[in-house]
């Protein structure tokens, strides 16, 4: 098999989410049936056009609802200005997955926070959606999502209809509302965590992704709360070409994002110096 | 009424005609060059001489072998440099190679069209498609020996003064002689092409021819020595004798005439000329086709160049001979530290002369003079006597009949820019 | 492992004869340097030194086409050529293994397993020069990875090591040329060549220790200093062995109908290597460049090795025009004098 | 729908538009699939009138007219891509300063009536520039290489590292390292290092690579032995405004 050949895939639905990110459901050609997509949350895909390139994204859906695959793309370049501008029913190429996704057998009978700002929300809904759809293995979960502006914010119609749920506490906020129609918080995502009450620190696994500058913070306040540093997932971003560890551009001192990552603990993080 | 055609289309460079007539009198016809002016000539001053010679062949894509070969030869004449004689044979390959790729762009994919009535030689393709592809076969042929002997088909680097960097290997020299045999059928069609066509005579009249003289006194492209159809002999370094050069304000290339009338230099120059010179079939065509309307016609230079790729691609298998027969010089760089001198050689479209002053290895004058330049004059003067015949009775294609002209002359304005003389001393 | 000889007379004879396996390359003389090239035999140059580009150039060329893409389907493109490279000295066999690992395990690449499996390599012994520094990374004699190994211990014949399956059928291809019998004192000569040999390395590097100083002088200013002289011209890159970094672009050859796929080396010493979107550079710096590229020649490579990936082949020094390179690099570390532009005083 | 395409020229020597026609084999594909609306070097026919997918233009900005021509053709281009080191860079020409004084020097106080000329700049001086193919002449490989990209709807794609990666490629001795002043690592590549394939030093005109270390290469050059004229010299011809030499 060639690692690197692609398999075709069609587009079947398109959402808008904000102005520049869409979200594509994909079904791989695989004769008729609904067909078992084989991944784990955390793991993303190579997606290219012919002509265009390819580059990495995560999954965003999760693997308990088989048939699509889910992505959530943010339009930054050549390869996905042009998938911004395909039509449902248009072919794109896809391997994959790659990485090595969230340890959810592990995070079993923990309670999670879940801490996504940005484009973060692309893997870790992946994550919310699997513990949602097995909710008897987890303990308590906690979603906590910051965005600009209500407009900014992914998934915000799913994720509001979240607020009413009695299984997990949804805490969703935004830097600023000039809509003064935002039935959520306002302020910055560290700030939710005067929210989370009543978790057991050493029994929680904290999985957070989002822009560079969010880790640092985000960090510090799951130090506070005393969870183990090998407990604090964080998926990471890097430059990828191959997706399986060839082209070296994701090397972070000796590993690399695409095997060993692109979800590092805390720990790992430490001991690396280029890590975030 | 007023004609002004610019951009002048097909032409290297930016130019255009302005004819203003009044009742059936011609007021006024220039030629209008409004390329812009880069002053190339000042930027080279203070400048090592292997700068110079990077720098000046920027002044022109088209001709920018023949650019680099009358400059090297200016420095080297300037210096007292002796060239090995396997990298003079070189370079009158790779001077072939430029006259293979620039008269067959002009002839067939610029030319032509004017005379099959298109206006390309994509939309002439589609019924003339052997010819139009024939003229990028040779054309592609004259890019890879430059590209063999120079490094790259423009501005390439690898002729030097005194030397270069690299001699081509033996196989591309070999490949280079088999397809200049192969390519000879080629061109003859091309030329049985254009005789079978009407040579229109409304501008006809009398004009001057100036070109080089051959160093080994057969037809060829490099000399040292000016000859003019009167049979007048001057020595390159006079070059001023007969270029003359002068300002006028239409136009940002500087004009020139002979002893105060205008002439033509290019493959019409060399072939009423020189033409009994060419030897082979090249000669067989000229003594076929040659009339003394060549001395009165500038459209006949089309086919003037067509004969020179003929000649062209006939010189080349004994040539590359020769080249392999002989060992490979050592390459070394030398140095010009003080001296002044001219290099002159006939590029394409008429005689180019690079002249240089080095003081300690820097260089403290240039000038340049080109071909377009040097027709100029004469472009206008059958431009003045078109528009003077064709006045009365004003054809449908006016335009047209007088863009021809210039379009003989295959122009290369942007080349044509330049100045006339800088001395700055440091 | 077999061990045979082979008269020294006879073997551009041996190496012509295998043509008829597939092209024979070697290293030729260019300049002042050496290529390996697809030459006669008899043009091969038995003194060579490195050559300019490893012998990774065989199994990722600097670039080729990965698939074609027509009529809506990819089609994979293979380089199918058989060759023998004779010649390679054991820094390089060493850098073919790493590249092994790298490329064979965990997602075969099929463009490197193919060309390495039609590919036989001739290994042949040397004497160090100046620049390298194999005895350091211990690369400089080597038991595996060749199907052919010359050894010229400086009598008449060669010793031949035949190191697997394809080498021995490349010997039986002209059996008669070799020669069985390995005398008591074939071996005291090849025993006495090694220590010779051993005694003419000229370096003074010592790379004990390497990895834990790597790790601790992370912060220090002789990284910036460094990288201020550092061109970024990435040529360190281009020309080690074990760098295999590459770029993945797609070409629309509307001229031809189809689209391709292309791989070309690419080098961490660049400042794209690194860029994300949005403008994200992990590697802004050029410092930055150097640790990650210094990290992987002299600490570890990949987590699953866990080896320093320098062979000591010596190109670095030969390719970097401002002296930046792994003796000198590591010399820095640990504080011993440098000759080298960024380790002049003042600036 | 066939894209609509411009190829204009201002102030050059034309040798990115003749690299053009000089992809001979590729030149009759190449304009079957665009609709070529203006070509003044290879056609006569020029229609201005219609808007323009991609517009290709050469040369620096050197006269009114071609300032005038620049801003008409920007306004009607959706794509507009500077070709060639005097459309990106300046070209030779921008390499010296006192401009006023050298045009004096050459035309005297003649008084244009065309139009004035006015010192070289880079097209972006002046207008939006979408995309670049550079070099000096650009390399007819990187040129069909951006065509094909332009043509499925997306920015080409070039190299954007130095000459020397392709030096190494070619397996070239290093000049630099033997003591020419080769300006590969300062030069953005693309070209296939010709010139050091055939044993010249660089000279650049391929413009400065994005992250040139002029002072790192300057100082190395100093050390053997050039002087500060010299190398400045050097480093200023295809160095445009962006390459500072001290
Ligand atoms: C593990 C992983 C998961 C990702 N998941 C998502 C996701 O779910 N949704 C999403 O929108 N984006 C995701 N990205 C980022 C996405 O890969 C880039 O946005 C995409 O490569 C940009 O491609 P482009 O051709 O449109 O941009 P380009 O035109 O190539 O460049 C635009 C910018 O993107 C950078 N870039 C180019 N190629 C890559 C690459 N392979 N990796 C990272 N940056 C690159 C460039 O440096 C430049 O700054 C993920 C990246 C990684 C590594
Ligand atoms: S370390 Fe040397 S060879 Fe490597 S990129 Fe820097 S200057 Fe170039
Ligand atoms: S010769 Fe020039 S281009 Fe080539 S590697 Fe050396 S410095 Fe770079
Ligand atoms: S090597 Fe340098 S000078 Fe030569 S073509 Fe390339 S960029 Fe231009």
């Amino acid at each position: 098999m060639n690692p690197y050949e692609m398999q075709r895939a069609r587009i079947v639905r398109i959402y808008r989410l904000t102005d520049d990110v869409k979200f594509f459901q994909v079904r791989p050609y695989m004769g008729t049936e609904v067909c078992e997509l084989n991944y784990r949350p955390g793991q993303f895909m190579m997606i290219s056009l012919p002509g265009i390139g390819e580059a990495p994204f995560s999954i965003s859906s999760t693997p308990s609802r088989p048939g699509l695959y889910e992505f959530c793309i943010r339009k930054v370049g050549r390869l996905t200005e042009k998938i911004f501008e395909l039509k449902e029913n248009a072919v794109i190429w896809l391997r994959g997955p790659y990485g090595n996704g969230f340890p959810v057998e592990q995070m079993e009978g923990h309670d999670l926070l879940i801490i996504m700002g940005g484009l973060g929300a692309a893997p870790l809904r992946s994550l919310l959606l699997y513990a949602l759809d097995n909710r008897e293995l987890f303990g308590k979960i906690y979603l906590l999502h910051g965005a600009r502006t209500p407009d900014d914010m992914l998934f915000r119609e799913e994720f509001l209809e979240l607020m009413h749920r009695d299984d997990l506490v949804c805490l969703l906020t935004v830097d600023r509302d000039d809509t003064g129609r935002w039935p959520a918080y306002t302020g910055v995502v560290t700030e939710l965590f005067r929210y989370v009450k009543g978790i057991d620190p050493k029994n929680t696994y904290a999985a957070v992704c989002g822009p560079p500058v969010m880790y640092k913070f985000v960090v510090e306040k799951l130090v506070e709360l005393q969870i183990p540093k090998n407990q604090i997932l964080m998926t990471l971003e890097r430059r990828m070409k191959c997706g399986i560890g060839k082209c070296g551009h994701c090397a972070i001192e000796y590993i690399y994002t695409c095997l060993d990552g692109p979800v590092f603990t805390y720990w790992d993080v430490l001991h690396m110096k280029e890590l975030i | 009424m007023k004609i002004n055609i610019m951009p002048l289309a097909r032409v290297e460079g930016e130019g255009g005609i302005y004819v203003e007539m009044e009742d059936e009198r011609v007021k006024e016809v220039r030629m209008d060059i409004y390329e812009g002016p880069r002053l190339i000539e000042t930027v080279v001053l203070g400048k090592r001489p292997d700068d110079v010679i990077s720098i000046v062949t920027r002044i022109c894509s088209i001709c920018s072998t023949s650019h680099r070969l009358a400059s090297v030869r200016g420095f080297e004449r300037a210096g007292g440099v002796e060239v090995p004689e396997k990298i003079r044979l070189l370079r009158k390959l790779v001077h072939y190679g430029e006259y293979i790729e620039s008269h067959s762009l002009h002839y067939y994919l610029l030319a032509l069209p004017d005379f099959f009535g298109y206006p390309d030689a994509i939309s002439m393709a589609e019924k003339y498609g052997d010819l139009v592809l024939g003229g990028l076969e040779l054309k592609k042929f004259g890019n890879f020996i430059m590209e063999t002997i120079n490094g790259k088909a423009i501005h390439g680097e690898n002729i030097r003064i005194g030397y270069m960097g690299r001699i081509p290997e033996k196989d591309a020299l070999e490949h280079i002689k088999s397809r200049a045999l192969a390519l000879i059928p080629v061109i003859e069609d091309g030329i049985m092409a254009f005789p079978a066509m009407e040579i229109p005579d409304y501008m006809e009249e009398e004009t001057n021819f100036i070109c080089l003289v051959p160093e080994d006194d057969g037809f060829g492209f490099i000399g040292n020595t000016i000859i003019t159809s009167k049979g007048e002999r001057f020595d390159v370094e006079e070059y001023k004798k007969v270029t003359n050069e002068r300002v006028v304000p239409h136009s940002f290339a500087k004009r020139s005439s002979y002893a105060g009338s205008p002439f033509t230099v290019g493959a019409l120059a060399r072939v009423n000329i020189l033409g009994e010179r060419l030897p082979g079939k090249a000669g067989d065509f000229f003594r076929r086709l040659w009339s003394e309307r060549w001395k009165r016609n500038p459209l006949f230079n089309n086919l003037a160049q067509a004969i020179e790729i003929l000649f062209c691609l006939e010189q080349i298998p004994p040539l590359v001979d020769r080249i392999l027969s002989l060992p490979d010089p050592e390459l070394k760089e030398p140095e010009v530290k003080e001296g002044e001198g001219t290099g002159a050689v006939e590029a394409p479209r008429g005689t180019l002369y690079h002249h240089y002053k080095v003081e300690n290895g820097r260089t403290v004058e240039c000038d340049i003079i080109t071909p377009t330049a040097q027709n100029l004059d004469d472009m206008e003067k059958y431009l003045r006597r078109a528009a003077e015949n064709l006045v009365k009775n004003p054809p449908e294609d006016f335009e047209l009949r007088l863009e021809l002209i210039p379009r003989a002359y295959d122009p290369c304005i942007s080349c044509s820019v330049h100045m006339l003389r800088v001395k700055v001393k440091k | 492992m077999r061990v045979i000889k082979l008269d020294k007379t006879k073997l551009v004879e041996y190496l012509r004869s295998l043509e008829e396996w597939g092209e024979v390359w070697g290293p030729v003389r260019k300049g002042e340097k050496f290529v390996f090239a697809k030459k006669d035999p008899s043009e091969f140059d038995l003194t060579a030194r490195r050559t300019i580009l490893p012998p990774k150039k065989f199994f990722v060329p600097p670039r080729f086409t990965m698939f074609s893409y027509r009529d809506g389907r990819w089609e994979e493109e293979f380089d199918e050529s058989r060759r023998i490279i004779f010649g390679l000295h054991p820094c390089d066999i060493f850098g073919i293994l790493i590249l092994d690992r790298l490329f064979m395990e965990h997602y075969p690449d099929p463009y490197y397993i193919k060309r390495r499996k039609n590919t036989a390599i001739l290994g042949f012994s040397c004497l160090p020069d100046e620049k390298c520094f194999c005895i350091a990374t211990n690369t400089h004699s080597v038991e595996e990875g060749f199907d052919l190994f010359f050894s010229d211990v400086e009598g008449e014949f060669y010793l031949v090591w035949v190191g697997s399956s394809l080498g021995d059928d490349l010997t039986r291809i002209r059996e008669d040329l070799f020669d069985e019998d390995v005398t008591e004192e074939d071996i005291e000569r090849y025993i006495e060549w090694r220590r010779k040999r051993d005694k003419m390395f000229k370096t003074d590097l010592d790379l004990t220790g390497m990895p834990e100083i790597v790790e601790i002088s992370y912060k220090r200013p002789i990284w910036e200093k460094i990288g201020e002289a550092c061109l970024s011209c990435g040529s360190c890159s281009m020309v080690c062995p074990t760098c295999n970094c590459y770029n993945v672009v797609d070409e629309n050859v509307f001229y031809e109908e189809r689209i391709k796929r292309d791989r070309h080396w690419d080098s961490c010493m660049f400042k794209e290597y690194s860029l994300v979107a949005g403008g994200h550079n992990f590697r802004e710096k050029r410092s930055d460049r150097l640790k990650l590229f210094y990290t992987h020649k002299l600490t570890g490579f990949m987590s699953q090795f866990g080896k320093p990936a320098c062979v000591g082949c010596g190109r670095c020094v030969d390719a970097c025009p401002v002296g930046i390179n792994v003796p000198n690099v590591a010399k820095a570390l640990k504080g011993e004098k440098v000759d080298a532009i960024w380790a002049r005083g003042e600036e | 729908m066939k894209p609509k395409v411009g190829f204009y020229e201002l102030t050059g020597c034309a040798g990115d538009m003749l690299n053009m026609l000089n992809c001979e084999d590729q030149l009759l594909s190449l304009f079957d699939v665009v609709e070529v609306k203006s070509f003044a070097m290879a056609s006569s026919a020029h229609d201005e009138d219609t808007e323009l997918d991609i517009a290709f233009v050469e040369g620096s900005v050197s006269t009114e007219e071609n300032l005038h021509l620049l801003k008409r053709v920007r306004e009607k281009s959706k794509i507009l891509v500077a070709v060639g080191h005097c459309a990106i860079f300046g070209g030779v020409q921008i390499s010296e300063n006192n401009w006023e004084e050298r045009l004096k020097k050459v035309y005297g106080d003649v008084n244009f009536i065309h139009t004035r000329p006015i010192p070289h700049e880079p097209l972006g001086m002046f207008v939006r520039v979408d995309a670049v193919i550079p070099g000096c002449p650009i390399n007819k490989h990187q040129f069909l290489s951006a065509a094909g990209k332009l043509l499925l709807g997306t920015m080409p794609e070039l190299y954007s590292f130095a000459v020397c990666a392709e030096c190494k490629w070619k397996e070239n001795e290093c000049l630099l390292m033997k003591g020419k002043i080769c300006l590969g690592p300062i030069t953005r590549g693309g070209c296939g290092a010709i010139c050091p394939t055939h044993n010249i030093p660089c000279i650049g005109c391929f413009g400065p690579v994005e992250e040139e270390n002029v002072s790192s290469e300057y100082k190395l050059l100093l050390e053997k032995g050039y002087s500060p004229e010299e190398l400045r010299n050097r480093m200023k011809i295809f160095g445009g405004k962006v390459r500072e030499v001290k």
